[in-house]
């Protein structure tokens, strides 16, 4: 899909609208796991009729959202150990079971955060390569993997200004090959074959993107 | 057979230095906090721990770790807000870490508990983690080989057991219980209630009693 | 999204020549009779059947064989007392076989379900249905390499069915279901009820809704 | 144990005899596994104080014994597809599940009928190598190596004479150096790293039995 087929925004997204955004497309009737973190937020834009199955990496289908404050249960969490729901049509299983479920490709899209993305669509998102830091992987390498599409959101720029869409990722690799979006507050990008196609801006231009990323950018 | 255990220090009295305990729970969620506590009593100690995490607060896992008493910790998430004792005896390099992505620690039990030698997965291929492993392309997808991890002991959190050892869990604390009970050679359960035989639906149950050891009440 | 069905001839519509279907059952417990009816009606040919027989008497799975529709069956134990059908094409060499031990059978449809490329298990070594595969000594034991199979149509018996997807199975006839619901691109259960969403107890439900593609009732 | 240390049955063991000396020989608790065929009738043998847990492969632990005529269930079965009664402490799992449970080594008993045992404790028990015979395996080949102790109850001869615990198997392998005691009706072996063990003899002596076989015995 090209830029001119959609409307540019005018100022970029924030968080909320990010959320949204990729809220609005997943499709219908989806499996979908929202990693940890920011990603967690698209369950706030899902509309009912939707029919969005939510999964959760400790072994849940059918998550709801957060309880009514009183009415927490210790064993019923989402993958960031925070309270959860439990909807109609949930089931519960192992962590084998629920590894082997997204493994296998059974879910549908898995949305996740990101320090860098390469144009390949290697992601770098569980370690910042820094000496000291404590290495701390969890379910990152299984959810990189885990779905038939894999959605990254995340800013386009790091603080420093150096881009995050990047030709070759310089931290360390969660997975190779599997990102296949990326929202960010500028823009989102489809990664295929055939290159980084952007597919809608927000705030800023196409001719403006290209000149800020390294990354060679087609319509 | 399946021992019913006066308490939790029964329950684990048989765990031997240098042994490698496999311990259930995801967060809070299935941790069998009474297990671990009798363990620190009990005084195991040169142990390979295996979990989830490693440790949060100054309690639990934790509290072992900061006695000295663990060598070796495998787990895929060690750093969180929390994790304070294992943070520090990382850093002065006295306890060892292999860090495993969570999918392969749950699938490596697996393959433990069914008698699979060695399989090949997907997840790691290409990042630090699967460094020095054996790869290989099958139909056009790249995999890294990985071995079975056996425990000595597993101690684990489930809802409820039977007298014979059949166990059900509750809702996500479920999590590593199942695989860890298949695949070490003595299983520890602590439940919130023991019911008679015959009283679990044999449709429900998600750990038959053949893997089950040892079971107490908490 | 899992589709309810008006009807097998419905569920088994899209089969396609030349797939693989995977065929739940042992003996009758958990065979889903109307489906295979229904894929005999349905007329696609060139099948790859996975299951574990190969038919008896001159129903079901026999009776598609005998219509000439089955290229291929994968299969653990295809002989007896009445696999007729079956062994006469197999003597006039009309048919393929491929022998599997009952657990390979069960663990390569499992790898494919769970996205494990190949795996390495003890059975079947040092026998005729070892010759020709790769093996490997790993901690003194030797196995034998073996690949997933995948499906591109499951048929499965169930018990009962939510509206979602979500099944439970009764007794022995869960056998092969829950693992073939897993490795196949298409699932398709037959059950005895199909009940409301909400009204099976999630801690129960063996096979989730996201492997099940069409249920129907018969 | 030498075969001086029990008193030598005075005639060859009837079936149902050899049935009942296996079911003595397993240990209270035990998990077992009793194949297909014969084997099966050691149930009809085992002591209800000795606790023994029946494993099925079809997906069951806790089997019981043949309904009463009219109460047979369909979707209860055994691995011979004979219908069997659920006792209490039950559980059902899957095929995957039910031959894990096997190749994990959890069972601790597995009886099993066969061809040929080689000293070695190769196993033979599912086809004969006639070559127009069809193939077929079942769980055969798991079983045999599905248990901690896999026993074997089979005649000592074939019709034709032959002795069927050999030097080495002639017919296809089940599995390799898999069996660890063989019942038979004229004596019980132990497959031992040293050697074949005569533990007990029924209506004839280590020195017959020595005669007759082509395999080293040590008493």
């Amino acid at each position: 899909m090209s830029t001119s087929e959609k409307p540019l925004g005018t100022q970029p997204l924030g968080k909320d609208e990010m959320a949204a955004l990729v809220a609005r497309d997943i499709p219908a009737g989806s499996f979908v796991n929202l990693g940890i973190g920011q990603p967690t937020s698209v369950a706030d834009h899902l509309r009912a009729d939707q029919g969005v199955v939510l999964h959760t990496e400790n072994g849940m289908l059918g998550m709801g959202p957060r309880p009514a404050p009183g009415e927490e249960d210790p064993e019923l969490t989402n993958a960031g150990k925070q309270p959860v729901t439990e909807l109609p049509g949930a089931s519960y299983f192992d962590s084998a079971a629920s590894f082997a479920m997204m493994r296998g490709g059974h879910l549908d899209v898995c949305v996740l955060g990101a320090f860098q993305v390469s144009a390949g669509g290697d992601l770098a998102n569980w370690h910042t390569g820094a000496p000291d830091a404590i290495p701390a992987v969890g379910g990152a390498m299984d959810l990189a993997l885990g779905a038939k599409s894999v959605f990254v959101m995340m800013t386009l720029f790091a603080k420093d200004g150096t881009p995050k869409l990047v030709p070759s990722c310089t931290y360390p690799l969660t997975g190779v090959g599997c990102v296949d979006r990326v929202y960010t507050e500028l823009a989102v990008f489809d990664l295929r074959p055939e290159g980084v196609v952007v597919r809608e801006t927000f705030g800023t231009s196409y001719d403006e993107l290209a000149a800020r990323l390294e990354v060679p950018l087609l319509r | 057979m399946t021992t019913l255990c006066a308490d939790p220090d029964e329950a684990v009295a048989e765990v031997r230095d240098g042994s490698t305990v496999l311990v259930g729970g995801f967060g809070m969620a299935g941790m069998p906090v009474q297990l671990i506590d009798a363990l620190i009593r009990q005084g195991a100690t040169d142990l390979t721990v295996v979990s989830n995490n490693a440790g949060n607060g100054d309690t639990g896992l934790a509290a072992l770790l900061a006695q000295g008493r663990v060598r070796k910790v495998i787990c895929s998430f060690p750093r969180q807000a929390d994790s304070w004792v294992f943070d520090g005896l990382y850093r002065s390099g006295e306890i060892e870490l292999e860090l495993v992505p969570q999918g392969n620690l749950a699938e490596r039990m697996r393959a433990a508990g069914a008698g699979i030698g060695a399989f090949f997965t997907p997840t790691g291929v290409g990042t630090p983690l699967a460094e020095g492993k054996e790869t290989r392309e099958i139909d056009g997808r790249t995999y890294v080989l990985e071995m079975p991890i056996h425990g000595d002991v597993a101690l684990i959190g489930a809802h409820r057991a039977d007298r014979a050892g059949n166990l059900v869990y509750r809702r996500t604390a479920r999590n590593f219980g199942p695989v860890m009970a298949t695949a070490a050679t003595s299983v520890v359960a602590q439940v919130s209630e023991v019911v008679e035989i015959g009283d679990l639906d044999p449709e429900t149950v998600v750990t038959p009693s053949v893997f089950v050891d040892k079971v107490v009440a908490v």
